[in-house]
């Protein structure tokens, strides 16, 4: 309970040590290790009261009780799949939560290890051989793809060519990660929420450096000409970048089948519940690209009595160390949550993350079957498949009937006038009927 | 104790069967991944993270990271199902999470004397990155676009050069005088017509605060140039002094550090960014505000998303890392003014206390929060490699290069005297240590000297790679 | 994710293992194991279902949201104080959580330690020297005192005395173990509510083997004259046991000043929240007893090595060794609940333990002054110094004002048909204004 | 690495001064205790759970312990907010409360065939004590209180012995037939018309089925005594036996074996007690039942407390382990009755395929939940301190002694066949060790051999001893 009075709780020494330690120092007061000149020092105060422990609880627990308690059929790149309460309490172990960077890594072996067993599911979920082991989310993932197909590609290309139904947060953090090069960012048209094949190879010339697209699209269809747009990319010689998931990935066409040169996305569908959009930010590409990766990677290697050992590698890609030559300028990162993004993985296993993929579908096209079968709703708007999510017709305004589904305690999305869209990626069995029920009533 | 890969435990491969609800085409074939039951992986985990040195394991004094003690209970303010919300939400359904981002915007406001504060970036590197955009925002919207350089000081942080790099600057590098301290000289020639901004931490990474900063900021500001600071090191200040009050326009925070939410092996963390008024109309969208109420008779303030007239836009798909910002909010409530300021109190005390105990030699002083010390003849990894046969986590080495075979030590504000004692004596054995000693180190780790060079070299980064080798 | 579908999620086995492992035995199926005789066999199933992690953890929380949310004045014997996060984190380490007894304390000297440090905090707090690590709660830690009795005192003897007022399920349980005795088990009396040292002397005689008293008494008085009573026993060589808790003992009598013998409580006031009477029982007694002492006692020994080393000592008293002949019965015990106590005790510290034993006292004393000045009311009842709780008087039917305080969501206990019982030990401070609103109200 | 005790890192003494509320004839004079900031108790604690071996460490074969893994959930479900509630309480506020220990009630009747159970007892040993004290009360009920002896067989649990004495019965001890189970001779010639009860476990220690259970029963009836079943080993039948079914009275569940409970270094277990209706109102005070509610319209129904007509009383001073009760309740609930049947079938698989992997000597057989092994010439003890070495948990040893240098070993259902093989590894290793070596072990743990005789022959049981000696 030292300084619990009247300093940090979480900082020790009694008056006697303060004492010891001014003396071994050799000044009077702490006042004096403060160099700060008069003229910007601090005299005033924040006006910030100190609380207890458990007044702090009860502060930040009163203040979350203003969020509503719905359930949510939101998703649109963020989605609240059930985390197995395991992942929590291992996650949770303070050897994981507390440390840092594995700068040194003779004792960081298991975080280094559990790290590399990440990119290794990415690697076989992907296809690919290379995956880092965590940028910020997926908007940010996406926007170190643009800058390493800058690095890449022919100096004179300065194309990026991106779906016109990007979110708007990727596609703004996308246009400010190339804001400090020569690219500029293209909206290719789509139909139908996927990619619109001979609208894009209109658009693509040499000046292309990179393509995107995303499977599933943010509608929630599956895409199905990924191939076309894998040659389209390679004829142009631009790098195919593909926006996906590990849950999805665990169904759909294996990124590397395709083309891809990077594969981008949120991986923390995995791992995390929602999270008000905290993220991780999946990365994975080709070998060809290995010294041009942004972010951290951990390699295996031997320690000096030749037994395995994982540690960071190729940091002279990174800023610590190359500087404004860097790869990318990413330090602290995700870690922890790629650690839980693992666990859950490893939870579910190859069996689980299957099921929960085909039930993504199953569920989806189930309830778009039900919505559409009420009167003054038709679904799913676009003619594809879906996995998770799906885009609805309503014939109330949009904004009305989320709004009355809200009251009655259901989050959806409005896409637009008369759309909304539905997710059932994290929604309970059970509470599919009085979702159905209660949209029936406010679309009458 | 080996701990095998999951891998090496099991290779299940499931094939997308006939029972699939797609098409095969548009399905890969199969999917080969580990399948083991709870158990099973509760012992992996555990046996893995006992090999994990953490700060519940003991003094981790990695210069410029700031690694203090984590609060448990922050753990279940994030836990609370409360929290946990999707992005997407109304407004009005996601009042308390408004909250909180409001009163954290207004904390983080008043801690660095900054107008305006965004919690959008998702680290330190991210919130440097949007000081960067704000200031090309802020350049362009007053026509002066023109200007393409960030001065940075040569002992700086790697991400100040890598952000101003990334955000299509020249990095015009900035040596430091005698003193370890920014030589006004050499600033004088770094600056101007093409000055963006200058980039600065105080204490700067020697721990030495930069005492001219008043005549600094007056330089950069004539120049055109905006003072940027990197809140690294703004753990030494709390109660002290404030940034925005020392002339900057422009910082970020790092609430992993200063204000201890977990550094979760790497991450995540949280870089918001105050800025002073004339820039706030650039910051990212959206950010939180109270709202006009017509309903002023509650007691409640109800809270709102807006973006700022010329905002630069997102520098992330939603809106940070919203985790860890509620655990900064919950730290930053539970010290208040009096816990705050006795917590960078504490962490100069140690850094100097530290700093007076080692036989390394110190150069430059007084310190802050950390020093820099030098290994002198010997290299500073292999120093800290030997200082993990002592139990303790190393410093930062060999950074910033200022000084020979560096040794950046920050001890921050928890560590007992004890401790710090038990922290010196480490330097001071490995400090009579031979070479051959020195190079065998680490002896008593889970891992012994791990062969880095082979690992670039040839880089096998998944256990599909081992398997092609094996 | 074995077996996960139509087994245990928790076993693991592929098909293929399964059938290797048979084959090892020798056998075709896992029934064939099975060598339970067809007429006692049971062929029928439970009918109970089968869930997800998330369907029961979803069960149970609906469930238990029948609980009403009140703010508990309650006490007698159990209290709700603040238990500090960090000692959930830590606690909940599995190691610590999902080990068994120390029976190889090679591997277990981290909990053996954390014991034994337990069993030293009861020493200072005691006074007394030696003291088990743990009991199941203060009813049956009562219990094991009266059959220490037994054992240790004239055999002629056979009363044990207990003051009047003591809690009905710690008489009960007190009663239940000495029903293999010849002990029997009768009241003295109380003079508003502290031990009426004339009437107990009347009844002393040199047939007692126990006397026991309170410290505080259940009505909250603290106990005025423990060392007449003390003195009382020695007199007559019966065991003078003192029931009390590390709170109270944080700043009241020290048991052994007193001439205090046992002393049992409920040690989890510190270290649990209201458990719903899940408790720790507390046992400490003086050198002489103890080889007679029931339960596990960890002690300081040396390891192969001469390095200090803890281990279960003592053995030799405990029924897997002595059988009928052990000085209890117990084996599983609550070790992890004094794990707890031990270091909720170790976060208070001495200051934090003494200024929470006083904040009992002034808080008390302050809300019966607060209750005395209503209308309607008055306390305390007992013109005694109170901690932590005390009965007070109340016009209306108590019964009914517990019952309209219930609705307005706080929970007081009944004492009688006037009197109620407020105890403050787990309120927080800005709960104090709202109760006693309520209570105006009520009792109006 | 030594983790010094609280008390050598620090010792505060603080005075009852003046401020103290209360006259000082009612306070001690001070208190002496370490005073420690929670990141120095956060490492103190994290090092110490660093020494322990739990069931995330390894494989943890206790015999007749059932150390299974304990799933995280049941964690999060005790922790609820919700669960934390006083035990006065009314009735109607804690609904919830009463509830889950109404299900649990139903549960564990269905799952032993009996008719009406208690969940009081706070342990296994506690449980067979409220059998013992029901059986008293029903015999003195009837008017036959001059029963005065139990029968235990000599392979049975301490605690039977112990509780039986503590009920104030004579221990009539009944000898094992060659087959290793109850010698249906001895057993006519215990009972007596004097005869209170028999207390039996099924499978017995040995892990074998009493297969004449049902003759067994009809002598002890026809005595005029009670058949308890020690729960001990109810693990090895779930889905396939029932205790009721067999003729058992009365039994007693260990929901930390059986029900996954964790068993937290020792404890808090639970031990519910189960009877058939004859015993029903003898049960201690209170149990939970649902009420006759007039509003009988409503989907939930509503739960009381009742004391039995005859009750016991109580047997603690509220109402046992709740904490422990609401996470076997989430448990069962989990599995259902095929994951509970599934449990047993592994937990046997499991033990005979571990019996016929190990070189040891396993007499008897075929096994249940578990097997008794013979360490032959070697001490049972010390293959238990050279297991240890091979990074396993060792068996129970010499005990039951119907087998010289017993080896109980318990694999139970978590574990896989590829850790049951580094088991059975583990045992076969240790047959070819020498004596010099198996007397040194172990060698590879936090501790070296501890010498148990010392400690108990100076016992120093504090701090406080350990610095009155220095």
């Amino acid at each position: 309970m030292h300084g619990s009075h009247s300093g940090s709780p979480y900082a020790p020494h009694t008056a006697d040590e303060r004492s010891a330690m001014l003396e071994a120092i050799g000044v009077e007061s702490v006042e004096e290790l403060f160099d700060v000149p008069p003229e910007v020092g601090f005299e005033d105060s924040y006006g910030i009261d100190a609380r207890t422990e458990r007044e702090t609880r009860r502060l930040v627990r009163s203040i979350l009780s203003r969020n509503d308690d719905l359930t949510e059929l939101l998703g649109r790149g963020h989605y609240g799949y059930y985390v197995p309460s395991v992942v929590d309490h291992l996650a949770d172990r303070s050897e994981f939560l507390t440390s840092y960077t594995q700068y040194q890594p003779e004792v960081s072996q298991g975080f280094l290890q559990a790290l590399f067993e990440y990119q290794s599911l990415l690697v076989e979920l992907t296809g690919l051989e290379v995956a880092n082991c965590s940028m910020y989310d997926a908007a940010t993932a996406l926007g170190e793809a643009a800058t390493l197909a800058d690095r890449v590609r022919d100096a004179t290309g300065h194309r990026v060519l991106v779906p016109d139904l990007l979110l708007e947060g990727r596609r703004s953090t996308l246009e400010n990660y190339v804001a400090g090069t020569d690219l500029v960012v293209e909206a290719y048209p789509t139909d139908d929420a996927n990619v619109d094949v001979g609208g894009l190879d209109e658009l693509v010339d040499d000046d292309i450096v990179m393509l995107y697209a995303e499977n599933p699209t943010v509608r929630g269809t599956i895409e199905e000409r990924l191939e076309a747009v894998g040659d389209l990319a390679e004829e142009t010689d631009a790098l195919f970048v593909l926006g996906t998931d590990p849950v999805a990935l665990s169904l759909l066409q294996r990124p590397a089948d395709v083309g891809a040169d990077v594969v981008v996305g949120d991986a923390s569908v995995l791992g995390l519940p929602t999270s008000y959009g905290m993220g991780l930010g999946l990365f994975a590409t080709s070998e060809e690209y290995l010294r041009q990766v942004p972010g951290r990677l951990v390699g295996a290697s031997e320690d000096a009595t030749g037994r395995r050992a994982y540690t960071l590698t190729l940091q002279t890609r990174e800023q610590h160390i190359r500087r404004e030559r860097a790869t990318s300028n990413i330090c602290t990162n995700q870690a922890w949550v790629a650690l839980r993004t693992a666990m859950h993985a490893a939870v579910l296993g190859p069996e689980g993350l299957v099921d929960l993929a085909k039930r993504g579908v199953t569920r989806a096209e189930r309830l778009a079957t039900r919505v559409d079968d009420l009167a003054g709703a038709s679904a799913p708007v676009h003619d594809r498949r879906h996995v998770r999510e799906f885009v609805a017709r309503v014939d109330q305004p949009a904004r009305a009937v989320a709004a009355d589904l809200e009251e009655r305690g259901f989050a959806v999305h409005v896409v637009d006038d008369h759309e909304i869209q539905l997710c059932v990626a994290g929604v309970a069995d059970d509470r599919i009927d009085p979702f159905v029920d209660a949209l029936e009533e406010v679309i009458r | 104790q080996y701990e095998p890969l999951l891998s090496e435990k099991d290779l299940t491969r499931v094939e997308i069967g006939e029972d699939s609800p797609l098409p095969e085409e548009l399905t890969r074939d199969s999917l080969e991944l580990p399948s083991l039951s709870e158990p099973e992986l509760a012992r992996h985990y555990t046996r893995l993270s006992q090999m994990v040195y953490g700060i519940d394991s003991g003094p981790y004094p990695l210069g410029s990271c700031t690694m203090k003690y984590n609060p448990k209970f922050t753990e279940d303010v994030a836990a609370l199902p409360s929290a946990s919300v999707h992005p997407d939400r109304s407004e009005q359904s996601v009042q308390g999470t408004l909250e909180v981002l409001y009163r954290l915007q207004e904390y983080l406001g008043l801690i660095g004397g900054m107008d305006a504060v965004t919690l959008q970036p998702p680290a330190g590197a991210a919130g440097e990155f949007v000081g960067i955009r704000v200031a090309t925002a802020y350049h362009d919207h007053r026509g002066e676009g023109h200007r393409d350089e960030v001065i940075v000081p040569e002992s700086a942080h790697g991400t100040n050069f890598a952000t101003a790099a990334l955000g299509g600057y020249d990095v015009v590098s900035l040596p430091s005088d005698d003193g370890g301290r920014v030589d006004l000289e050499a600033l004088e020639a770094a600056l101007s017509e093409n000055t963006a901004a200058l980039m600065l931490t105080n204490p700067n990474t020697l721990g030495l605060f930069e005492r001219e900063i008043a005549e600094i900021a007056e330089m950069v500001h004539d120049a055109g140039g905006l003072l940027y600071y990197d809140g690294a090191n703004l753990n030494a200040l709390l109660g002290r002094a404030r940034p925005g009050d020392m002339g900057f326009d422009v910082m970020h925070y790092n609430v992993h550090k200063t204000f201890a939410t977990p550094h979760g092996g790497g991450g995540p963390g949280a870089g918001p960014v105050g800025v002073v008024a004339d820039l706030a109309p650039f910051l990212p969208a959206p950010r939180v505000r109270e709202a006009d109420d017509a309903s002023a008779s509650e007691s409640e303030s109800t809270y709102e998303l807006f973006d700022p007239d010329h905002t630069i836009g997102t520098v992330h798909g939603f809106q940070g890392n919203w985790l860890v910002l509620v655990k900064a909010f919950a730290y930053i409530a539970r010290l208040g003014d009096a816990g705050l300021a006795d917590a960078s109190a504490k962490a100069v005390l140690n850094a100097n206390y530290l700093a007076s105990q080692i036989e390394y030699d110190v150069p430059y002083g007084p310190f802050h929060h950390e020093f820099v010390a030098s290994a002198g003849e010997q290299d500073a990894a292999d120093v800290a490699k030997r200082m993990l046969d002592y139990g303790v986590h190393p410093p930062t080495t060999k950074w910033p290069e200022i000084v020979p075979e560096a040794l950046m030590t920050e001890p921050t504000e928890v560590e007992s005297k004890a401790t710090l004692d038990r922290l010196a004596a480490a330097f001071n054995a490995v400090t009579t240590d031979g070479d051959a000693t020195l190079e065998d180190a680490p002896e008593r780790t889970t891992a012994r000297r791990i062969d880095q060079t082979s690992a670039a070299r040839n880089p096998r980064l998944s256990w599909q790679a081992l398997e092609d080798e094996s």
